[in-house]
């Protein structure tokens, strides 16, 4: 078999210096009724690498890929052009078969690049520290949810009606069990975000206030009023961002005011994937709170010769060496992700990120003046960065979207999907339009959601 | 990229005091293939971009709530060659599988396969959006369930959840689920219990989860200590987490039995699956008595570790936690349709679900990875891998027991890790200095202090990729550096000589913490 | 991969003669990331593969004639995981573009940019047969069609022959077309006029095509000596073949001058165009009076040198010659498709075809590369990557000429390269020794001792792809080893220190060839 | 542009230090005649990395894929099965970017895998010493021809009239310039090769017979019997081999007595590529022939510590050393599919080769039996390896490869387009089979040649 180095003769000699008659001897501690009689049934035998890779390709040909058709779905992952360099360094297998970099003297090249993914993350952030990564967007929101409480000594959170609603359900899921009280409401379907709604529902005992900038409608809001309010309260101001791009034509988090900004990077260098692996990203304003946070930190040093060098530092703050009493329960992060995240970033640089941003917004207002011309559709957004929410006319969004697959077209994302049960969203298309969106592209939803209206 | 060199290395120098510089020191600090590299925002320009795009119409309308940015995001760029050589050279200073043997204990270091990487990138599954109409996805639902069969059969279990991002979040996963069953059950428990050998992740998760945590006795020869236990079971017990085959590196023998009496007191069993690769193939945990375990495809399933993750960590359930599942899961439709149940769709689900962990359907891009070793090794193939990764651990344990400590040599055959410790060890040496002498050796240490319960612990985890050879080489090397740390050699306190870096100092580090990077002072 | 060390590495030595090996010496004689890699058949094994296949049946018929093999290849296999790490850990003991700055005079080491290898490798390029029916590879043929296109536009000549495999394969193709037109007009030749400056393919293949080569005397200022060239044009003279820029690094002034002679005295204009990044977009050979050039694409084009190898040499043709072109060439038929002519339509071409020079139709996975790098930048992107490698070239001179002896710095500005002597070295140094001091520095060695014309020559090629603050610390670098030079610093005969490898003994390698391996008698 | 590091800061300080106050200053050398005002006309501006991937995609799609359709073609070019860490492995940086092995100290990788990869191809065709590598199957053959002329001193080259028309040509158009004779023939369309016609044309004057082994029908010859009637006139034996599987399954041409084997390497490790960058092989049965061999060769010796290293040896043979009196004007060869060829030989191993040539045979039979089945079609071969020649009624070949085509199936080669003119090949098909043919895509085969014949 190709991946197992052992010949029968290898096998025969190693067993003889363990002193054992059969390899079964090996696994005598294992209990009879565990014990099986030969390979486990009801599973196919070992393949050739062409076997296999036919049958994966058949797999693959069944979906339909982004590139194949106009796609305009965002609504958390985001599909932007990853330049072919970016492959090729994280297929390096210096990089791509290394473990946590926990032996630094042979991991300095893990290890500089997270000290370099850490500082284009805090400076996207508008804050001063950012970590190695968790696992995305979604458990990203909730670290910093049971972060506030750890600093602010309060356990409950007012959720914004407009973030994401996955991430809420994946916050409302773990304080079921933590015993926080999560405040959270219904998106108002209005042009701009009801921040004075959200404002209302801090507290004295409000840990944190949770706003997505841009908002699950594509709106965008002025961050400095909920941060005031939150900051008034005690309480701390968690903002949210899914498209990282938007935040190279839209002021930070951190500059207005939000004290832990997270979110998800997927949308550089990472791909659609299907979901996943994605990249959490987490970042605090203030130093201060740099002990309170959770998951890996590069840090700078010098070795014994005093050349610089970076290692993994503050670890007391997790799991392998605090257990119980860990900030979080992560190990294993995104590393590879960051990389790919860190090597796109550098390629855009301040210029890529700002041109790359433009282009996107400029793309989006096209999209948006040619949509609202369709007979049936209403543009909500009076801001947006790349993408915006069409209230629809007759069928459900859901269905809308069904059909215009079934024309080719991939549309968008229906808002109803995401807020089962809530009718006012059941006729809200999501439509998200980057770089990789072409005029022409366009033209075809347009004319192809025209017909599916009719 | 080789811009002036920053790192501080001092030319001058013409010899270190270890001596190991002599020969001409070199005004670049490069020492031919070994490059020094100065960081991206110390050779990198605003200005500078290696992406191609249209230049910014100032003059061009925006919809963008008049909060366009007036201030520098302070990032810099590189072209692409520049880009291309600074993550080379970085690279260049990593140890991975590809270079050599990496014998990570409780980490399971195999070769990650090449096809892997190919059919991921494939675009039919790399460029599919996690919301995309369902029709136009089937191929990637039917990944997702065919991994999921893969999982129960092989475990022997009737339920699986996908979505978990990795180990840790598996275990979570477990919890949860144990948590949401007796609350179902209006039974509310406090309590899990956790052996001390467990790995961090373990009690972390219980308590992130809301429980307090115990600590389960062990007996000398270093399995669970299955009276000590089963004494303290009682209706405060939610559940026991136990690692299996544990990180001492033994099988649970009384597993069943400790399974048993858990059941027996109302609690549920999490079994920590990240040394399933010992035991694939040949051992079903459900036969065991598990509720719950997760698996680390990065680990048993040949996914890459890409120095730090991503990875995933599937959670198999017993009948009793299945209906606690998370959301989102994969379900055949009626005509043979995939779908996927989401909140859309959950009154249409059992619907006692404990919710969602996580925005999408978990790492699609690690299960088209394990789908395709999976398919690569078929059944025969696992459960030879995990004869070959015992037989490996215990080739090595039985090479170096007449010279290194092994605390559990007696206690029967080792899994797929041999564990030693460092007693004997002569001149105030400790298990570091050893593993930086393995570094000179061309080697990536074994996992160091871990687990807890063993003085100076050293677990080494060959996996079953290594060819004999290797071993050969690598028990060779480490008996040499082992006679060293006996003979109390002060060289080895210097360790390693010959890496891109000496050692570092982490105090200095952690006492004034420099986590990003910034403009030096002029 | 990390069988027991069988280099030849010495453990036992504590200090080699230098000192550069002090601190403990290994066992397995690697140094952390610097790691030692037997011979691959010091390793496998003929049992063992890394491919997957049926077993052989024995007993099924064969139609073999007879002729079935009894004895064994003598090949052996590794495992998959074997064979990663064993390439993986050769590649390490190598320099390449993507490591650092490698300014490697007439080759041209430029980035290659990956979009060229993504693109190279999409099935419907990488995986279409030469012979396919033409109905099924029209893509293809348009991209030697668009190719063919650019590379006569850029050089503002008639015709190009896209089948030549490498720079010294166009030159024959070229100097074939030559002799076909002599031929055809009953005009026999017998010499071709190559400066001694020239590189070796130009004589090496005027030979090889049954001419007697000879020189063409220089002027002090590096340049062609245009009255002693005239002076030798007559009616035996076939051709001359001049590189332009030249490879002293100067352009030739009065190309066009000596273009008219040659035509005057019946004779053709070869150009060697491995030179063409210094004047690409900026200048057209067609204007100068050029008969026939090849163009490299691995080095004007960016696509890799991979090592050795392959290249790519379309030959582009003045009107005179475009009759005498190899088959097979592509041509827009009737309808827009476009057509193969091979000697099947050879009637139906103009017929005077001197024939053909390989297989099938070239280098179609550097074709896909070279289109991919020419649409990426463009006329006005081609124009600035003249003008930087230009720019870099004159910047290295002019930073360097203080102290390192530069023949012909004062023929007026450099092209894109600079070329230095070994004038006024110390204590015997060479310089050899000063390219084995530059390897520890980090730095793949500029050509040394070519052009054959300087003393000790050394050509220096930026090329275009190199930041300014790369350029700067090689010229640091360069400076100080240059100074060790001329102060005669003995350390630098035994230079490098740091290299996988110290100097090599090439002469005990050719008095002995040892070119294959042998099993080793016991 | 993203290829270009320098700044115009860059370039105005630069230019400051070289003492120019213009670009154009430093092309002053260049005649007025020549010099252009801008860029060139009628070619297109830059691009971005999108619209360029957007462009080739465009011309890839217009081709069929081999993967994407029943696929029997060979002639001299073979589709096999690339395992994927081949490609891994040469697009490291260090492989990919590198140049001929000039500085052996930092060249060691390159020059251990051409060491490895000389006797892999030494040992594959029987041989002492084989060469690091030409340009394709066709230039060795002609290197052959001219080498063997260097050796025997003798002008007169013989070549059989199944050697790939197209290595036939290389040779002829060769031989018109360098005024050697080539003895060619029209190959005897019969079961069996006329060797007894070929050894009759052998003569005292003769330096070398060229014989393909496999032929091009397929067939398979005992090539001793050639090579004794050649030395006994003095004459050597050059073995060509376009399919190296196939000597996984029978004798080696050295072993028949062949002097000089050479070949097209492509089939393992490079792929198709519509012709190239192809690998061609080139080896010597007896050492005292090497310093004759065109190309480089990769010699072990040591360095200064006494360790065991490779070097590029008997260099004074080449362009660069020996100029006009180089025994070839090879420079840069293809080292990179010389490395796919030795990592691919590498994971095959002898077992691997064997199994791989037998599966390769066995499907060919199976093949050759459905296909002979099909009415109007006649099987010619009595043996073959993986490729056989059917000669079909009715129609010329050619027209029935493009009708099979327009059915979606790549049937195979006609070999009156190899041999125009020769009116006995005009209804001669050559069909190959790999392990990557199917039995369904041999019944589909037989099916539409069924069809089409019709
Ligand atoms: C025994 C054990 N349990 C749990 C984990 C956590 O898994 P992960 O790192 O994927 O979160 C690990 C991984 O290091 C482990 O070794
Ligand atoms: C000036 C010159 N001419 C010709 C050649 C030969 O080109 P190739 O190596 O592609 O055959 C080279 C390449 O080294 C060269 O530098």
């Amino acid at each position: 078999m190709r991946y197992l180095p052992l010949t029968d003769t290898d096998r025969a000699d190693m067993l003889e210096r363990v002193g054992a008659s059969s390899i079964d001897d090996l696994f005598v501690d294992v209990p009879a009724v565990a014990q099986l009689d030969g390979p486990i049934r009801d599973l196919p035998m070992h393949a050739s690498e062409m076997a296999v890779e036919r049958h994966m390709k058949g797999l693959a040909n069944k979906n339909v890929a982004a590139g194949d058709a106009p796609f305009f779905l965002g609504a958390g992952a985001y599909r932007h052009h990853i330049p072919a360099s970016v492959d090729t360094v994280i297929q390096r297998g210096e990089f791509l078969t290394a473990y946590t970099p926990y032996q630094p003297e042979i991991a300095q090249g893990t290890l500089q690049m997270l000290f370099e993914f850490q500082t284009q993350v805090a400076r996207l952030y508008g804050c001063a520290v950012a970590n190695a990564s968790l696992y995305d967007g979604s458990t990203a929101c909730w670290e910093a949810v049971a972060m506030a409480g750890r600093v602010t000594k309060r356990k409950r959170a007012v959720l914004s009606g407009a973030l994401h609603p996955h991430y809420a359900q994946v916050v409302k899921t773990m304080a079921q069990f933590t015993g926080d009280t999560i405040a959270d409401a219904q998106p108002a379907i209005q042009t701009e975000p009801d921040l004075d709604g959200l404002v209302s529902r801090i507290d004295e005992d409000t840990a944190c206030v949770v706003v997505q900038y841009p908002d699950i409608l594509g709106r965008i809001s002025d961050l400095s009023k909920v941060a005031d309010a939150a900051h008034a309260k005690g309480a701390l101001l968690v903002a949210v961002n899914t498209e990282p791009v938007a935040l190279g034509a839209i002021k930070s988090p951190g500059e207005l005011g939000a004290d832990i900004v997270v979110g998800e990077g997927q949308a550089i260098g990472v791909g659609l994937q299907f979901g996943g692996p994605y990249l959490g990203l987490f970042a605090v304003r203030d130093p201060k709170h740099v002990r309170q946070m959770p998951g890996r930190l590069c840090g700078e040093t010098t070795d014994a010769e005093g050349r610089r060098g970076f290692v993994l530092t503050l670890s007391t703050r997790e799991q392998h060496i605090r257990r119980e009493k860990a900030t979080s329960n992560i190990c294993t992060n995104s590393g590879l992700c960051a990389l790919a995240f860190s090597v796109h970033m550098t390629l855009l640089g301040e210029k890529g990120l700002r041109e790359l941003a433009a282009e996107n917004h400029r793309l989006a207002c096209l999209a948006a003046d040619r949509l609202e011309k369709v007979p049936g559709v209403k543009l909500l957004n009076n801001a947006f960065f790349n993408e915006f929410t069409l209230m629809l006319d007759g069928k459900p969004a859901r269905d809308i979207v069904r059909d215009l697959a079934d024309r080719g077209v991939l549309g968008g994302v229906s808002l109803g999907r995401l807020y089962p049960g809530v009718d006012a969203l059941e006729h809200a298309l999501l439509v998200t339009v980057t770089e990789l969106t072409t005029e022409e592209d366009i033209e075809t939803l347009a004319t192809e959601l025209e017909g599916v209206l009719a | 990229m080789n811009a002036p060199n920053k790192s501080g290395w001092k030319p001058q120098m013409e010899t270190s005091e270890d001596g190991i510089h002599t020969g001409p020191a070199t005004t670049t600090g490069n020492h031919a293939l070994m490059l020094e590299e100065p960081l991206l925002f110390e050779i990198g320009h605003a200005e500078v971009t290696g992406v191609d795009l249209p230049d910014i119409d100032e003059s061009a309308p925006t919809r963008l709530a008049g909060l366009e940015r007036s201030e520098p995001v302070g990032l810099v760029g590189l072209t692409e060659p520049e880009t291309v050589r600074h993550y080379t050279r970085l690279s260049r200073q990593n140890y991975g599988i590809d270079l050599g043997f990496f014998p990570l204990g409780s980490c399971t270091m195999k070769h990650n396969p090449r096809l892997n990487e190919k059919m991921a990138r494939l675009p039919g599954f790399a460029d599919i959006h996690p919301l995309a109409p369902q029709q136009t996805v089937q191929g990637a639902l039917k990944v997702i369930d065919e991994l999921a069969n893969w999982l129960k059969t092989l475990t022997g279990m009737p339920g699986v959840a996908m979505s978990p991002k990795a180990g840790a979040h598996g275990e979570l996963c477990g919890i949860l689920a144990i948590r949401a069953a007796h609350t179902a059950r209006g039974d509310a428990r406090e309590v899990v219990l956790v052996p001390e050998s467990a790995h961090g992740t373990n009690p972390a998760t219980a308590a992130f989860a809301g429980y307090e945590v115990e600590d389960i006795p062990a007996t000398p020869e270093g399995r669970v200590d299955v009276e000590a236990l089963k004494a303290r079971l009682g209706p405060d017990v939610a559940a026991v987490m136990i690692t299996n085959p544990n990180t001492c590196g033994l099988f649970e023998k009384d597993f069943r039995t400790i399974a048993d009496a858990v059941h027996e007191a109302g609690g549920y069993v999490y079994c920590d699956g990240a040394n399933f690769n010992a035991i694939v193939g040949r051992v079903r945990p459900g036969d065991l008595g598990v509720d719950a375990m997760h698996i680390n495809l990065h680990k048993t399933f040949s996914t890459p570790h890409g120095g730090g993750g991503p990875g995933s960590g599937p959670v198999v359930f017993s009948e009793a936690l299945m209906p606690f599942a998370p959301l989102p899961f994969v379900r055949k439709g009626e005509g043979g349709n995939f779908e996927l149940v989401e909140e859309e769709s959950r009154e249409a689900t059992r619907g006692q679900t404990f919710g969602r962990m996580t925005a999408f359907h978990g790492q699609m891009g690690m299960f088209t990875r394990a789908l395709t070793y999976m398919l690569s090794h078929g059944a025969d193939g696992l459960k030879q891998v995990a004869e070959d990764a015992v037989l490996n651990a215990n080739y090595i344990l039985r090479s170096l027991e007449d010279i290194l400590h092994a605390p559990f040599a007696d206690s029967g055959p080792c899994m797929h890790e041999a564990l030693f410790g460092d007693k004997d060890f002569g001149g105030g040496l400790s298990t570091l200095d050893l593993a930086k002498g393995l570094i000179d050796e061309g080697y990536h240490p074994m996992t160091v202090y871990f687990p807890l319960v063993v003085h100076g612990a050293m677990l080494v985890e060959p996996t079953e990729t290594e060819s004999k050879a290797s071993i050969d080489q690598f028990i060779t090397a480490f008996r040499s550096v082992t006679e060293r740390a006996l003979a109390g050699d002060q060289s080895l306190k210097q360790a390693p000589y010959y890496a891109p870096r000496r050692r570092l100092d982490e105090t200095a580090a952690a006492r004034k913490p420099k986590l990003a990077w910034s403009e030096p002072e002029k």
